[in-house]
């Protein structure tokens, strides 16, 4: 069993970002990603709620790849949370198969 | 007159849709776990979408293309698009907003809201009161002229992020899909006519009022938690909220009499005026200006103006529009 | 009068609801993966309350406030006030339950099951017994004594969680969603009255017996998986699931004749004795008593309790009270 | 004839349910964000099932064990255990596709589609054609037996994740919740007859038609979404999409009038033989092939032979049906 | 681009909890969380799952902070658990903007 | 407070899936798991959506446990991975009550 290291971004965004960011990651060479609906939260721009009548929520955006990639992505972010809001957290993963991500 | 005028409104008072309003802000404000679950809340104003839409086009194809038709769209065109410099002037004097929550709350208050516009005609056909079907279609050509007066208003927001965010913001704008279940539907209302009408009676129309109370039994608990949770409202912005309505809804009305439209639709047409969005104009305000402060914006259109329409509004603009129309 | 008997059960198991039941529980059984999506669960649950409390409503402002409303209604609170502390013995005795979870399981059983409700007095309906609406009053009522019942049995649990829990607790039990839309829709109903009942007879009419089917199959797979996941259940708890149903009926029945209510009432309020419930209950249970084993409160008022009452419990117990009646 | 075959299809295009899938299919195309959302819309498929079997059950009970009855249902099996064999061979040939890719597609062309099923049963009702409730069964039927085919044709999996999953495999195929409330709803309808069938008159026939709208407006989303994601379909597998259902239908409708069943029947048989399954296949493919081509499969059944069996095909099997049946 | 080391919590709880949670976690420090809905689990306290009938599922709030909030936290949610079901995972991720957290 | 070091699995794979996992993990020595719905994704086998009609999505699958527990279940994931689709994440984490995992 193969263990390898690679990097994982948790980021948090608003729903309407979600494709522009998976468009993103594919670029950015990640091969793979994950998409969760969070139900509230609440940050620098205040609380939300997940209610069908006007909040769109936020998503949670999974992916694992490259310390590089996860570079390319995080610079690409940083710009992007300069008017949007949301939060990306890094961390490290071991992974199986590493040629996959 | 005075004694018809307290009648009507007790009517809509004790509207089973109105109680449920009433019902859930009750539970939200006492903090009660009650909630429609979302998913199934977006799936009813999708419903209530496609039932407006579809009777709207069945009746604007039986009524044809009258010149009522297109002096209502018309207007409706003009109101959406100038009501938001109005409303942002407004919002800065009184209101102490800076630019771009002001901009982005001027969206909100020109375009239109659908659950008061089902909640108006659900009234005029109660006590009787005869409107055109394209009316519906008016409704959905009021929803973005006023988004695109607002970005006009709040200027082009340049930075690298501008570019990107584009393509999105017009799909969301032209294409979000309340108002693409809004419009497709009028169109195959239109289109299949009578026999689909048939088909459909059932699902359109006895059906539509029961999953108004739910979804505006959801509405009373999104308003009411919302209003809890925004303290940031100073008077001036609630005066704004619930004078706004007014004037706007006097407006559309002597405006409609300038054009001959009938009573029922110059009723509706008051609404419109006086609603504020909470579905499509948050949408694209969300993308288009995010420095805007949606706590302001919703907890004013959702929180304050759209019970003041549903429960004192509807019943009054259209005592005003009878006596108007003498 | 046997004759009669086994007719009325027949008819009850031939009810498509009934059916539908049994149809998800065996699904469930048979690991299939069906699955009534939670939200759309959750939704029905609510929609048979709002037609249940609006229907209850609308009836009872036809009946006005008779001295039956009063005397059932206090008659229900006293039974579910009463029952847990019965049931906690029984448990202790028969079941060999810690102190906690018998409590806890007692509130289950003092308090009353939604849809068992519903099945009665569409089981009466169809059989064509009348009862009178404010039972859904009487049926909200019994919701919450049995779960304060519960709580003083079990005594303050103190610690520091204790006081942190309490508003939290209460809201619960006080302010559960599925409480605030039976009650409230019962006074929107009473409110309304017969031109609310009009716009809504549809929604709150046919529907409900579709949803009614649909919840139950929802139902069937619930508790036959509930049941499947449980192997902690002894022939003493299950036996108690079984016969504290029978008795607490028949204790129901004695009661109401004594009372003079109708043998509509009566029945109904056999059924409300003998259900056990498994929303509002297990959601207090969990935050005031969280040590109580939820695996057994759940198995028992969902996966045998709750069939039982269903398939056997409510054509049996309408037929004693017709014998009763005589 | 020929005006009729217009006439008829022009009926079929303009029923509301085609145009809400085309709005759907639209919306989708010009990447609109409407969505029905999923669990809404799962749990309408189960409901369009529930009606369909519980309709069908109380039809065929009504009429009873025709010969008719078994003739289509051994029909019925034989064209979906067959079915598998001839596509294989055509998507190996034509398709270019790798031996599990075209087994797994050949499993979704021998086995049904349920919506395509409720459209082409609601054309005939609305054209006034009589078929058997018994075809809700031959449906039914028709789901499983090319998911076995295929995996014959697949051969053993082998490996060391086939022994595990074969469990799971089986529970999918005969299982799967579509199919369990399909069968058990028209077993349901046959117990309850008359009766059932009057109480659930609205929710299994009125509301059906709104809800099969909702349910294709989703559709037509789906597929030009997965239409659009699947850049890998040669025009080998566009044109055998097009041209197996034709086949598949002449088949079924020659097979049909050499065992005398009706014109509806026929009509409906082919409908049947010329749909392709995209929920059961799918989701046992997936356990049992996982190795085929998601993309392949899914794209060619939802997004082109769906499609075309609701726009074109319906009244083109009905029609053909009719010359032949003279 | 400064990625700074901060504190994420992931906390598995009853839905019950959460607006107590949420307000614990302001209290403490934290300036944000997300929430998300699980759709079935199984813990000490036995396995559970999304039904819309009886069971009330546990809520993942994901929240992220500095080392001080987080201690905090624990020490509360030690208490908290002594009584009700849940588990609490503790990591470190990288952030952006650090000075938000 | 004592914070102990523990491995959290991270497991992405399809519903049909998620029954056998339960079970595997079970039986490796992990005392309990969360299970969260995706909404969309994408990876080797090609991009999914939640929608109600044909597709199954993917299931979250989050585990603490021992780290001879994670090994043996990252065993089994990789002979399951050889067939099916899916993903597989390490890391550590702290928690309380260590006794429990
Ligand atoms: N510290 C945090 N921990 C976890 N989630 C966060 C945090 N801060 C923000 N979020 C999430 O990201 C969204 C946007 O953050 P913000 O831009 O700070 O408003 C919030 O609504 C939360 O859902
Ligand atoms: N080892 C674990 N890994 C992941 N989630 C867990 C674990 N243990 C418990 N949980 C989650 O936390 C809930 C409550 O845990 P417990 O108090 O152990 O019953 C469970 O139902 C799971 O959803
Ligand atoms: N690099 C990745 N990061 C996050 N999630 C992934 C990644 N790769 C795959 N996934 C998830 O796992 C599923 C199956 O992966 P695959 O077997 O690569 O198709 C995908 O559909 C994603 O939901
Ligand atoms: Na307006
Ligand atoms: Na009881
Ligand atoms: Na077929």
């Amino acid at each position: 069993m193969d263990l390898v290291t690679r990097t994982k971004l948790e980021i948090f965004v608003e729903a309407h970002a979600v494709n522009d960011l998976e468009r993103m990651l594919t670029r950015v060479g990640f091969k793979g990603c994950s998409v969760f609906e969070g139900v509230e939260g609440a940050g620098s721009h205040g609380a939300w709620r997940q209610t069908g009548v006007d909040e769109a929520g936020m998503r949670l955006i999974i992916t694992i790849g490259s310390e590089a990639s996860a570079r390319a992505a995080l610079t690409w972010l940083e710009d992007y949370f300069k008017s949007y809001p949301g939060v990306v957290a890094v961390s490290e993963v071991k992974v199986l198969r590493a040629e996959r991500f | 007159m005075l004694e018809n005028l307290g009648a009507a409104a007790g009517a809509n008072l004790l509207a089973p849709a109105v109680l449920f309003f009433a019902l859930g802000a009750i539970a939200g404000w006492l903090k009660s776990d009650l909630t429609i679950p979302d998913q199934v809340a977006k799936s009813l104003a999708l419903y209530l979408m496609l039932c407006i839409g579809f009777k709207g086009g069945v009746e604007a194809r039986a009524s044809g293309l009258t010149p009522d038709l297109l002096s209502a769209g018309a207007l409706g065109l003009c109101l959406s698009f100038a009501a938001p410099f109005a409303a942002y002037a407004a919002l800065r004097a009184f209101g102490a907003l800076d630019r771009v929550t002001a901009a982005a709350t001027a969206a909100h208050y020109g375009s239109v809201s659908v659950v008061t516009f089902a909640a108006g005609s659900e009234y005029l056909r109660a006590i009787g009161v005869e409107f055109g079907g394209y009316m519906a279609a008016v409704l959905a050509l009021m929803e973005t002229p006023a988004i695109l007066a607002a970005l006009l208003i709040a200027g082009s927001r340049g930075g690298a992020a501008g570019a990107r965010i584009k393509p999105t913001l017009w799909r969301e704008v032209f294409l979000n899909g309340a108002a693409v279940v809004l419009v497709g539907s009028f169109i195959i209302g239109a289109i299949t006519n009578e026999p689909g009408r048939e088909r459909l009676d059932l699902f359109v129309g006895a059906l539509f009022q029961g999953a108004l109370c739910l979804f505006l039994l959801d509405m009373g608990l999104v308003a009411s938690r919302r209003l809890a949770a925004a303290p940031k409202l100073n008077w001036g912005l609630i005066g704004f909220a619930l004078v706004w309505p007014l004037l706007s809804a006097a407006a559309a009305l002597a405006a409609s009499m300038a054009l001959n439209l009938s009573l029922g639709d110059a009723s509706l047409m008051a609404v419109l005026a006086a609603s504020a969005s909470y579905i499509a104009a948050p949408a694209a305000m969300r993308i288009a200006l995010p420095n805007a402060d949606a706590g302001v914006y919703l907890s004013l259109s959702l929180g304050v103006t759209f019970p003041f329409n549903l429960l004192v509004g509807i019943p009054l603009y259209h005592a005003i529009a009878r006596l108007m129309y003498g």
